[in-house]
């Protein structure tokens, strides 16, 4: 349940309440069926999370953030893609590549990065960091650490939607690394099980950027395949694009929707790719070699977005430099604020760890 | 009042907790059809039906995890382990998610959760179905831990627990689901943090939880017949803890045995010690005496078994040892 | 690593190392393809299982043994027919099932008899009891409580063999309720990784009984073809009838034959049923129907294999009431001597809990 | 002597034992072409191979539950847990199966496994990522549970451990790797159950064990020049425990200090204190202090972290308490 926080905006929200309006063309070409504005909306989210993500690891190598920061930088397109379909009342749960999913549901980049920088004004107290971001208000209930361990959870709070008849859908994010792990097994069957009964609104959404860390996914299995493991549970799958924003929009809308209409599970697996490092620390990169990273950027999502919006005349050169400063101006402030934002005060320490305030 | 069995009192706490709440749901193996392995949970699913009496496949890490996600999203999940062994499958989920999520999102979320189960040995279950766990949850900070031992408080501390806004992980004493004991009618709750007098007396402080305590409550009249006058303390929870009954107690009795059946290092029984030796120091005339479970995987064969467990003699005798010493 | 223990017979791993002969045949019948002795030895087994199990009901029911009591009724022929393929060296793992699986190998029924009273005459001293027996010097690596617990356990022993070149196989049995747990998944994934390089001789055999105690396979996962969930892990698989003991037989051949020669794993789904209830204590037995047990029991496995004998011409009653008295008699023995071994020395407590004799 | 990293010292005893043992392996998560999280393993995989160097998939209870099996079958599996953390997942496999087969198989088989990596807190990984684990694997028979402080002490403690029939828990001290030591040429181990004097004193003995065997060097710094001489105590191995060097001091100095980086409750500082005072009672002229980390899951921010774990001036009140008191 969601305690109240001290925050105005909702207005992300409510902006993604309207329909996109007829399906996206996921093939490149002149008309992608959006109107101008949701266009140059998503290209400025796109840009936002690149831009915010880069500051994070500047601010890293600063040793402005500590711990762990695992950046979604190259994986944009898919966050974006299946948040679009967010409503009221859905709930939204990931692993630790988690700045994406919250700047998109809507909390501030100003609370984010305050959290990253450990900061009282951040989104979560300062208490998590990078990992560990919430924003229950606007559906985000987190941010985990330990990978698959958050996977059971979404398959309970998408139990908790049917039973309380709220209409909501859970989308559930993890990566190819987490599919091998116990607790994908056991929750996807509990899922394919319950949602028999129409009491399993969940979509599964795997995000395979083709490593788990330093392990490539044939290193992982020897059924790489990924989302047929679904069949084990009779969940149906489909695999997307996760590079172009228009087939994993077109994939969203359809897939969210027949979750929501059908109570019962779905999964896709996005094929996407992490152009950064696993962590800001991971320097070696022995696991893949440069001509392979150039060789995905190639099909940098933000990039190929850019040409589509050009090329479709939604936009000129002039119109997404201006969107691109304009986001720069908004990340170099939330940076500022996070830096002058002060420490939590040391209470913190104690609060939070039980719901009636007891002690220990 | 009325007697009923430790079950039954159990039972009927769940099941006026959901008549009472909607949101209140069971989750497990075998619940459900099968009516539950100590049939705890027996025609339930008659009375509240298959989405709220949840029969789950054997994969306990999957359903706590849901059960979690459940709590975060506003139900008040019920999680039976059929035997608290089976909980280690668990642990990423209790430890990991359930105890600390509420911190790491900032208070966002809570997780009014209950999970339940038999614990402790003594029925031959051998080394993989034979563990007290109340030191290995205990430890971590999020999860509350309680362990009543009378079907009173196996029903008060139940409905304390549904009601709970925090995790709760509720040891039942397994080895005591038949025994009958009074019950007051209709609702009441018994606090956690409380420890219970079960006995008073003035030469010796005696403390336990679970089953336990009736083997104190045993030991108590064999030391009465030589004179000494054994208080007998019934620990109820575990997290939180009671400090103030026991530390009064010593204050008077000057001598203190804690009794417990799991092992010794790192346990309750270490921090029992450690505490009364912290804050009553200048009371104590003898070492706390501690007896605690052999230092060995619990053992099939009968005669193993009963010497691997504390028994009234080695109780008799630690208190002995407190009594003449100082 | 096995240590060594006082016993003498080995008998029964020698004769196994004999081969079965042409291929049996699975249809009914004249001509099974194997000689009378080895077919007669297959009943004996066969009725040695079943009147061990139904004396140690009793056993049960007088208090004589406590704890959990697991029985094999209805599922004789599965462990008959694949450790009709055990070879010296080879590794045998199963859950708390496990009398029939450690009187195949050779533990003598004494001795078994002796561990479910707890004695000290017993196969592990009386330390263990019914769920976990061992007989390391036969095979046996154990009889484990946990559900799904030991199958990774299996998935290693089979790594070592591999790596020590020893040509062995692991037999790893586990029931249809296991086929949920995550142990099961974590280590199917890991032995189709590692069986890709030769490195996993592990057959896996699944017990599908049709029950995880109360719980039938449908109320379990909604994928209910649990030999398919190997395809997750790139493990070949197919099914056998796991009442009729030459279809057992032939499929055990060939398939233990395929794992020792490809270093690979591979998985066979025995559809089998579990005549008595879950536990020596299951009384209720809610979740199935008198009608349906009954009508599981025509097909009974010993009753088929005597059928099938008889019609074979390759025993007359007199011959199969002789071996059924013969057994009998030696159940009667393990019984008397369980009864009478002495319990086990108090100083058995504290032994066999580090290896090196340290304390604690 | 040649000075080396404690991540070095590691890597060299493993290196050691695998040319010397063949049946000697890791397995891990990336510890492979990666390297390892933490370049503990660096390069091993040039040097013996895919077969020995066994990178693995993120499935802690899988691999964990394989090497056991393999143990059980003749190699000496070493199993990298990138961190400690993330052994919940493996922790059915580690206490139902590795710390008890041998148990209930009478003896039959053995369990030659050593599970190593960080433990401990200090560098902002929050809530999920920073545990102490000693008290909650030590609890159980069956395991042995160490926990080095010094690049010698790694690697006497790791071919010890490799060489031990035992399954071992091998704590390394995560914010140290980089730290320097020297460390003997050649093979030597350093034996389980033998606490190391760290410093003499006769006024109060401090006792801890990983990385706060360091704090205590500085405390008792700071102790020496307010005129107390002050015996710092690094247990080095949790299970088995070296009652009598604590015990020794305890009698010499009347007063002592066990601070620890996990939580209060149930933990290696309870278990000390109650021996404490079970063993050397007469001796004890003040209670036992106890120094722990906050009962709270860990904090990200730094302010935070720092208050969570316990700091030098903690320590100095602590003992200063000790030696005023009684
Ligand atoms: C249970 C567990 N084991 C290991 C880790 C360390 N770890 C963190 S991220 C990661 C890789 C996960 O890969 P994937 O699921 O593909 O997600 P990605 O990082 O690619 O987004 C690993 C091994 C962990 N956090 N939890
Ligand atoms: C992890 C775990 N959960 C629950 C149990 C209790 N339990 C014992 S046997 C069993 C059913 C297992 O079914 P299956 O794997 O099909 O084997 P079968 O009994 O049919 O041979 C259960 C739930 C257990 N032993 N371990
Ligand atoms: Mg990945
Ligand atoms: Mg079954």
């Amino acid at each position: 349940m969601a305690t109240t926080r001290n925050r105005t905006a909702k207005a992300a929200a409510e902006a993604r309440e309207g329909d996109v309006g007829p399906a996206p063309n996921g093939a490149a070409g002149a008309d992608l069926g959006l109107d101008a504005e949701t266009l140059l909306r998503f290209y400025r989210e796109m840009t936002l999370i690149r831009l915010f993500e880069e500051a994070a690891q500047r601010g890293f190598r600063q040793g402005k953030i500590g711990g762990y920061l695992h950046l979604y930088i190259g994986q944009e397109a898919v966050a974006v893609g299946f948040l679009h379909e967010y409503r009221t009342g859905d709930h939204v749960i990931t692993a630790y590549r988690d700045h994406a999913h919250a700047l998109l549901l809507g909390s501030t980049p100003r609370e984010v990065m305050a959290e990253l920088f450990g900061k009282g004004t951040g989104l979560v107290k300062g208490k998590g960091g990078s990992m560990h971001l919430f924003d229950v208000e606007n559906g985000l209930y987190g941010g985990y650490g330990i990978v698959g361990g958050h996977i059971p959870l979404g398959v309970g709070m998408a139990y908790a939607q049917a039973y309380q008849q709220t209409g909501g859908v859970t989308q559930l994010y993890f990566g190819d690394g987490a599919i091998h792990n116990a607790a994908f097994h056991e929750a996807a069957n509990l899922s394919g099980l319950w949602g028999r009964d129409g009491l399993n609104p969940c979509l599964f959404i795997l995000e395979n950027n083709q490593y788990g860390m330093g392990t490539s996914v044939e290193r992982a299995t020897a059924m790489t395949d990924l989302s047929a493991k679904f069949d084990s549970y009779a969940i149906e799958h489909e695999d997307v694009d996760g590079m172009d924003l228009f087939a994993v929009l077109e994939c969203a809308k359809r897939t969210v929707a027949r979750v929501r209409e059908s109570g019962r599970p779905y999964a896709v697996e996005v094929q996407t790719y992490r152009l950064s490092p696993h962590g800001a620390a991971d320097f070696l990169e022995r696991y893949r070699s440069k001509d392979e990273i150039a060789e995905a950027r190639k099909r940098d999502p933000i990039n190929l977005l850019e040409a589509r919006l050009l090329e479709a005349d939604v936009a000129d050169e002039a119109t997404l430099t201006a969107i691109r400063d304009e986001v720069k101006a908004v990340v170099e402030d939330a940076v500022t604020f996070a830096d002058e934002s002060p420490e939590p005060p040391l209470e913190e320490l104690a609060t939070d760890v039980y719901a009636d305030g007891a002690a220990s | 009042m009325p007697v009923m069995t430790y079950r039954e009192a159990l039972r009927s706490a769940m099941a006026e907790e959901m008549t009472r709440d909607e949101s209140v749901v069971i989750l497990g193996e075998d619940i459900g059809i099968y009516g539950g392995t100590h049939l705890v949970t027996d025609k339930l699913i008659d009375q509240f039906g298959p989405r709220r009496v949840i029969d789950t496949p054997i994969a306990e890490g999957g359903f706590t995890g849901a059960a979690i996600g459940m709590a975060m999203a506003g139900m008040r999940p019920i999680v039976e382990m059929m035997t608290w062994n089976f909980s280690f499958q668990a642990v990423d989920q209790i430890v990991q998610n359930a105890a600390k999520v509420r911190y790491f999102s900032g208070g966002q979320v809570t997780v009014p959760l209950v999970i339940r189960g038999p614990n402790g040995g003594g029925v031959q279950l051998s080394a993989q179905h034979t563990h007290s766990l109340e030191n290995f949850y205990g430890h971590f900070p999020g999860l509350k831990v309680v362990s009543p031992v009378t079907p009173h408080d196996v029903k008060g501390m139940m409905i304390e627990a549904i009601r709970d806004p925090n995790p709760i992980i509720f040891l039942e004493a397994g080895a005591l689901y038949g025994t009958k004991g009074e019950v007051p009618e209709g609702e009441f709750t018994v606090p956690f943090g409380k420890a219970r007098v079960a006995r008073e007396g003035t030469d010796v402080t005696l403390i336990a939880y679970g089953r336990q305590v009736n083997m104190l409550l045993k030991v108590a009249d064999t030391l009465a017949a030589d004179g000494v006058a054994a208080e007998v303390i019934d620990l109820r929870s575990i997290r939180p803890f009671d400090e103030q009954t026991i530390v009064e107690s010593v204050r008077k009795t000057h001598r203190a045995v804690v009794v417990q059946e799991q092992w010794r290092w790192f346990s309750v029984g270490s921090e029992v010690a450690a505490l009364i030796q912290e804050q009553a120091f200048d009371d104590l005339d003898a070492p706390v005496e501690r007896v605690s479970g052999a230092e060995v995987p619990a053992p099939y064969a009968r005669n193993l078994e009963v010497a691997a467990f504390p028994s009234e003699q080695q109780i008799v005798d630690a208190a002995r040892r407190a009594m003449y010493r100082g």
